[in-house]
């Protein structure tokens, strides 16, 4: 009889105690990010999907060495370059990223040596179209500086 | 000590096993892989492992105990296992293409701190690979070995319930073969 | 072309077509399906920090029949599909898909020589409405993906557009 | 006679504009209630503090297409929802919002409320069966034997209040609770006679009426982690809207009858307002408790739940019910 | 008649023509369908009328029981049992006698007629109103005149109880 | 209007209760699982009450005894469908049927 | 505790759970037969998001192979990615720096918090209460932050390079570190008063579906399943891997075996994990994080090897057979929800569907990581 009683007021008493818990949860302001009206900063390491880096004049770093093609394991990444005549290193002509095979892995940029790519800071893609993410990275580098 | 009793027990079991251990065993790890000559294709000749028990460092390779034996001495070896308070960690495959053959491994823990882990391992031919089930000792061999089945084509003979596991249902390739083609 | 021949309706209820669009594009209730990585950042995106239900998108309702927009939230592997496709099938007109994630996109880092068991995107077997990129993306793209579908419904974007620095 | 049905009839139109008004703003308060424990600030964005979130899902369900799943069987599958939002309704017409304000004021008020409620019952027997659906099944089977196991004590603790006021009118209930919040039925002290359990009764009603309304943490016919949606998972678009506006016209009607009984009804503790807005703000409380109960706690199981009912409601009711015979007789 | 129909009175000869039809097609559910469960529903259906002509009849009390014991009770439990046995539907109406519906066509019939006819050729001493719908009278009559009654429903609930658990509890066991 | 003050006649009550037992007659007869008869006889048992109440209502000297009886005959029907269903369900599980037709074994 | 019961199979019908059904994680199927609302057999459907991890290896490079393994088990990345590390570190005797294995054992151990706190979230959910799930996604969102400040990701990290790690930590990271394991104290205590001592969840949780040590033997599970059944099998301490022989921590063991002790063991292990946190800060070495040469094309040579680390849910296991080749030959994944899940059948016959839900919640199950 004691322990039918004692049972049902120790459990009454666990609700209420939740229910206190949660009352004071009621009252305290929220921590929501509103988020088209506010946003986070990314962080400096933030991994988006990658952007070629240019240089002084606003050509991108990269000398064609394909070592983030060969690095990627998903093979996200297709670049080519050719020769211009007269010149010794090669010019990228082309340099297409795959984003929507990508797995953000940093393989690429920790494969460069020539420190050609960077994350970018983009974290909120979304459209409806799949070909969006077919990104001509030399493209945006040049939309970028001009 | 764990690895001592097991391994004695291992060898009053299998008693082929039991004369010169130690020689075995440096026989055994000369010949473990096919070197990687024989890979390339230089070498026309495959050395094959011999069935036999390995003493193995553990800082090495991660076990302690390595036990090669043929099909029908499974039974036996896991039963003792099992009797010895082992756990069963996972069942796999390994497709020796060049050699014909399908590798069945298993490996086995110790829930306390008399550590050892035993790999038992035992090969098959590639066109009829067929294996006693262990189910009847460990349960939970049962998924493990249903995956194998999915994945090589290993036959575990007794098996209740021997259906595709991760692979649809109506699945009937073995994508882990060598010769696999999607 | 055949489809620009069709004659529009006699009376039209423009008004009345606005209205009905904005119920809808405002009260998006996604079917609780979680199949992966992805998954885990859509709870998060229903979770306090970035709150899916202050667009009326929270409710997620366990019966496709009372859901208006499916999220494929990852892989979609070849066994999975034709559930999927039953899912996507029970659920009421009118009816959005989101792909996100890199796998329900492309199947992402999964799709390689060889492959045998997975489904390359899901717009192969569904209609797929909105492309959300990443692996998985954050829960900030989600909320984005939703506004925009609401934008495709509507015509409407309701909010501004966050450009990442 | 002519007369009462004219006034049902205007009074049913009335409760049923109060209920929608009702249900559809309590599904916000339940989101924005749900939020703010959370640490959200819930719907926000469509109009003022998401006002229109309402009018918005309504717009949407009611476009949404009807789906009526192969295999079903049809007339049923039609008629629950109806059946489970239309009783619900009339109760309403019996319910006194204040001393002047109550639509049709009946000598068995009381019990027509619970007629009408054991109605839903039936409703979501038929909307389980007719689904074709397991899950739904046995979620109907679960609400009804919850429904039905909770009925005794909610019944055996409204005897007591009927035996203390001597009726079974609702306004007759209310008006011998007047004169002061001492001498509502919750507390031990009234009609001059010392009751230690009505406490617990009150208490008890409570419970059972969130067994009675489905609610969490006794929801087990819409466990979602098990149900799926339970006795509504094949209902799409009003169907489905229905059975929602029901669950919380149903959670109106149990508030309104905890207050009358238990909580004096308009009786005002101290008279700063008018009686109906202390009868709206005791269960418009109530509802708040019903919500923060349900995002506090976790679900019950159906055996926790049965033992619950016949080992402890059950047992304190009736003792409650015989001491309370008691002490009327004696004094 | 447009005039009669918008008067109170009028309103409250509908609605009991309604309840009046309400009963009848429950019944002819409920006694008719192939479905069983169907015929639950015809049943509750009926139900709800003849609570309405109770109501009618100024017992509102009484159209409260109705509904509360064979709404919420009895066609609750009989959809219980429906459920628990899940019989074969097809195989039911495939009657071994095909006799079997006319006959109780037939049979129907002529009791209904009878019945009918009695109630239509006498003539009936018709009383002033002296049910006034109060509850009271019936509690009282229930504790003195009647208490016989109150006793036999005792009993006969009570044992209905017991019975049902003693022969529920034997199913399971088996 | 005759027919909107037939709320007032005795007659039509006799009539709506005479035609209910009628299809609890038929149902009686034509049904053939014990659920089916268990829900005729509570046509029946409807049909029956109507009268009680109507009579009480319009030529009894007792203001309550039609009343009294009526729910007599509700507890009756209650007990009827506690017992009968609990029996077809013991029925079912042992027979696995509800047919009347199945139900020969009883017979010794 | 749910005895089990005498049923009778030809009064059942078949329930089918899933694949998609909000208790189950993910997708995953249970063919329940069901006598009323007991279950008599269940058979699980596994396979439905397998992601071919293992064909893959032999596709791809040893460094390639890193993402997947973050995508093996999202919740617990860190550990997962950890255990092929180590394993390949073995294999080629790789040395790693103090420092790079003590930020290691810093992030796991995150990660494992997080993990956890997403189980607690969901088996709450599971048992229907909701806003405990609100509060774990809001103190998991810390970590996140954190993990996201040094990693870049929030979820699937690829933070460990084979001899070290992707980027040093900061002084913001420790900071933040030390700040979050003050606020994650404080709400373990509220998760205590809210939860745990709930006389709902105890009467839900408390003899439900009992695990034996036998059971647990024969079906491998590992874990906290098998430390809510009473047994000391941690692989941090039974064999010490990385800097954990430095880290004062007990392993909570319970032996009541039901779901309230699988319960009981995870509350527990955020406590200890962040007990290693604070200890892994303390010490933390300075040095570098990357040995001198890094090294570019791993082979590993011929042989045979398997490596095993405590992951959220039991013990990883990884084997990685080579041929010498760029490419491992085969590369097994032991998964611990792989076998935690198997036992799942046997177990529950005669439970409660409700038990049965609440059991699979205990069991904390990631699908994509027992079908890989």
């Amino acid at each position: 009889m004691y322990r039918y009683f004692s049972e049902i007021f120790s459990g009454l008493w666990s609700l209420i105690v939740g229910m206190r818990i949660t009352l004071v949860e009621f009252f305290k302001p929220n921590i929501t990010l509103h988020y088209p009206h506010q946003t986070v900063k990314m962080p400096a390491r933030y991994r988006g999907h990658i952007e070629l880096i240019a240089d002084e004049e606003g050509k991108p770093r990269c000398v064609v060495c394909g070592m983030c093609e060969k690095a990627c394991p998903s093979g996200c990444i297709t670049l080519e370059g050719e020769k211009p005549e007269g010149s010794k290193k090669k010019v990228l002509t082309s340099y297409k990223l795959d984003f929507t095979k990508c797995s953000l892995c940093g393989s690429c940029v920790d494969s460069c040596n020539f420190g050609a790519v960077e994350y970018s800071k983009e974290y909120n893609l979304a459209s409806t179209r799949k070909e969006d993410y077919h990104f001509d990275l030399l493209k945006r580098l040049e939309d970028r500086h001009s | 000590m764990i690895i001592e009793t097991v391994t004695s027990q291992l060898l009053e079991l299998f008693p082929e096993y039991a004369q010169a251990t130690e020689h075995v065993v440096e026989i055994v790890a000369l010949e473990e892989q096919p070197s990687p000559e024989a890979k390339k294709g230089k070498k026309e000749q495959l050395v094959t492992r011999q069935n036999g028990l390995k003493n193995c460092s553990y800082d090495a390779c991660g076990y302690h105990l390595d036990l090669q034996l043929s099909t029908g001495q499974l039974l036996a070896a896991t039963a003792l296992l099992f009797k010895n308070g082992f756990f069963l960690e996972t069942i796999t495959g390994v497709d020796w293409i060049k050699e014909k053959q399908l590798e069945a491994v298993y490996d086995f823990s110790r829930y306390d701190f008399d550590l050892c882990r035993v790999v038992v391992r035992t090969r098959v031919p590639r066109e009829n690979p067929a294996i006693p089930t262990i189910t009847g000792i460990y349960s939970g061999a049962s998924w493990h070995e249903r995956e194998t089945h999915d994945f090589f084509g290993i036959k575990f003979q007794g098996h209740p319930h021997l259906i595709p596991l991760l692979l649809p249902e109506d699945a009937d390739f073995h994508p882990l073969l060598k010769d696999f083609k999607a | 072309m055949g489809t620009e021949n069709i004659p529009s309706a006699l009376v039209q209820f423009a008004s009345a077509d606005k209205l009905i669009n904005l119920g809808r594009a405002n009260s998006l209730w996604p079917l609780t399906f979680g199949i992966a990585c992805c998954a885990i950042e859509m709870m998060a995106a229903g979770c306090a920090r970035f709150d899916l239900a202050r667009f009326g998108a929270e409710v997620f309702r366990p019966s496709p029949r009372q859901s208006d927009v499916m999220i494929v939230a990852g892989t979609i592997s070849k066994k999975m599909a034709p559930g999927i496709k039953t899912l996507y099938d029970q659920m009421p007109e009118p009816k959005w898909v989101i792909a996100m994630g890199n796998c329900a996109i492309s199947g992402g880092p999964f799709v390689f020589e060889g492959q045998y068991g997975i489904i390359e995107g899901a717009d192969q077997f569904l209609p797929v409405d909105i492309y959300i990129p990443g692996c998985p993306p954050r829960p900030e793209a989600l909320i984005e993906g939703i506004i925009e579908l609401e934008y495709k419904i509507t015509g409407w974007r309701r909010w501004p557009k966050v450009t990442a620095e | 006679m002519t007369l009462t049905f004219l006034n049902i009839f205007i009074a049913v139109v009335i409760a049923i504009a109060f209920v929608a008004a009702n249900a559809a703003y309590l599904v916000w308060c339940e989101r924005k209630g749900a939020g703010f424990i959370q640490r959200r600030p819930g719907p926000t964005e469509n109009g003022l503090w998401g006002l229109l979130q309402p009018p918005v899902d309504g717009i949407k369900l009611m476009t949404k297409q009807l789906m009526i799943p192969g295999g079903v069987d049809k007339i049923v599958f039609i008629i629950a929802p109806v059946l489970a939002m239309f009783p619900t309704i009339i109760s309403f017409v019996t319910i006194p919002f204040s001393d002047q304000i109550v639509a049709h004021n009946m000598n068995i008020g009381l019990l027509m409320i619970f007629v009408f409620g054991s109605m839903s019952a039936m409703a979501l027997l038929m909307a389980g069966w007719s689904s074709r659906n397991k899950f739904a099944m046995i979620s109907s089977v679960r609400a009804v034997s919850q429904a039905v196991a909770y009925e005794i004590p909610m019944l055996v603790t409204t005897i007591t209040v009927v035996m203390i006021a001597g009726s079974m009118d609702l306004m007759e209930i209310v008006h011998k609770q007047g004169g002061g919040f001492w001498h509502w039925n919750i507390w031990p002290l009234q009609n001059g006679l010392f009751n230690v359990l009505m406490p617990f009764s009150f208490l008890i009603f409570f419970i059972c009426s969130l067994a009675e309304t489905n609610r969490a943490p006794f929801d087990l016919g819409e466990a979602e982690s098990e149900l799926v949606a339970g006795y509504h998972t094949e209902y799409s678009s009003m169907g489905f809207g229905l059975f929602f506006m029901g669950e919380y016209a149903n959670i109106v009607i149990g508030a309104c009858l905890t207050t009358i009984l238990f909580l004096g009804g308009w009786d005002c503790p101290f008279g700063l307002f008018p009686g109906v807005w202390w009868f709206l703000l005791k269960i418009y409380f109530l509802i708040f408790t019903f919500i923060w109960i349900r995002w506090t706690f976790p679900r019950t199981t159906i055996y926790s739940l049965l033992n619950l009912s016949w080992k402890v409601l059950i047992p304190i009711s009736l003792f409650n019910l015989l001491l309370t015979a008691g002490l009327l007789k004696v004094f | 008649m447009i005039q009669t129909l918008t008067t109170p009175d009028g309103l409250v000869g509908i609605i009991f023509l309604f309840m009046v039809v309400v009963t009848l097609i429950g019944g002819l559910v409920a006694s008719a369908s192939e479905r069983l469960v169907r015929a639950v529903i015809g049943l509750v259906i009926s139900f709800v009328g003849v609570a309405g002509l109770y109501y009618f009849l100024n017992s509102p009390f009484i159209a409260m029981m109705q509904v509360l014991i064979y709404v919420g009770a009895v066609a609750v439990a009989i959809s219980f049992a429906i459920m628990l046995a899940a019989p074969e539907e097809k195989k039911k109406f495939s009657p071994t006698n095909p006799l079997t519906g006319p006959l109780g066509l037939i049979s129907a019939a002529l009791l209904t007629s009878g019945l009918i006819t009695i109630a239509l050729k006498t003539t009936w001493p018709i009383m002033p109103k002296v049910n006034n719908g109060s509850v009271k009278i019936i509690g009282i009559q229930l504790l003195t005149n009647h208490s016989m009654v109150f006793e036999l429903i005792s009993i006969v609930l009570l044992i209905a109880i017991l019975g049902a658990l003693v022969i529920a509890r034997g199913g399971r066991e088996h | 209007m005759p027919l909107l003050t037939l709320h007032n006649s005795l007659v039509t009550y006799l009539v709506v209760g005479a035609l209910l037992f009628g299809m609890g007659v038929y149902g009686m007869v034509t049904r053939r699982t014990l659920i089916g008869m268990l829900i005729a006889a509570e046509l029946l048992l409807a049909g029956a009450s109507i009268n009680f109440m109507a009579f009480n209502r319009f030529t009894a000297p007792d203001p309550a005894f039609g009343q009294i009886f009526t729910l007599f005959i509700m507890a009756i029907a209650a007990a009827e469908a506690a017992i009968g269903l609990s029996i077809i369900v013991a029925f079912y599980r042992h027979y696995k049927s509800i047919d009347t037709d199945d139900a020969v074994q009883l017979k010794g | 505790m749910t005895e089990p019961i005498v049923l009778q199979p030809d009064e059942t019908f078949v329930l089918n759970v899933g694949p998609q059904h909000p208790a189950t994680h993910g997708v995953l199927r249970v063919k329940m037969t069901m006598d009323g609302e007991y279950i008599y057999n269940a058979e699980t459907v596994i396979g439905y998001i397998h992601r071919m991890h293992e064909k893959m290896a032999e596709n791809r490079t040893y460094s390639q192979y890193l993402p997947n393994l973050s995508r093996l088990d999202y919740l617990s990345a860190m550990a997962y990615s950890h255990g092929y590390v180590l394993a390949v570190e073995k294999a080629a005797a790789i040395e790693v720096p103090e420092r790079a294995e003590y930020i290691r054992a810093i992030t796991v151990e995150l990660n494992r918090i997080s993990s956890h706190l997403v189980w607690f979230g969901a088996f709450v959910l599971d048992l229907g209460g909701f806003s405990p799930l609100m509060y774990a996604f809001d103190d998991r969102e810390q970590i996140l932050d954190l993990l996201e400040g040094i990693t870049g990701s929030r979820l699937t990290y690829c933070y460990f390079r084979f001899g070290g790690i992707y980027n040093d930590i900061d002084e913001d990271f420790i900071q933040g570190t030390r700040q979050f394991i003050k606020r994650m104290r404080k709400a373990l205590k509220m998760y205590r008063k809210l939860v745990t001592t709930n006389i709902i969840l105890i009467k839900r949780l408390k003899g439900i579906a009992p695990v034996s040590v036998d059971m647990c033997q024969r079906y491998g599970a590992t874990g906290p399943v098998a430390r809510g059944s009473g047994i000391n099998y941690d692989v941090r301490k039974n064999e010490p891997y990385s800097v954990y022989s430095d880290f004062d921590f007990d392993v909570p063991v319970f032996t009541e075996c039901d779901a309230y002790a699988r319960y009981n063991v995870r509350m527990e292990e955020m406590e200890q994990s962040l007990r290693i946190i604070e200890q892994g800060l303390d010490k933390l070495p300075d040095g570098p994080v990357n040995p001198e040469k890094k090294p570019k094309a791993i082979k590993l040579p011929p042989g045979d090897y398997y490596s095993t680390v405590e992951a959220g849910r039991g013990s990883f296991g990884i084997r990685i057979v080579s041929d010498g080749d760029k490419n491992p030959y085969r590369l097994k994944l032991r998964t611990p929800t792989f076998s935690n899940m198997h036992l799942f059948d046997e177990a529950c016959r005669g439970m409660l569907i409700a038990d049965a839900l609440a059991f699979m919640g205990s069991l904390d199950l990631v699908i994509p990581e027992m079908d890989r």
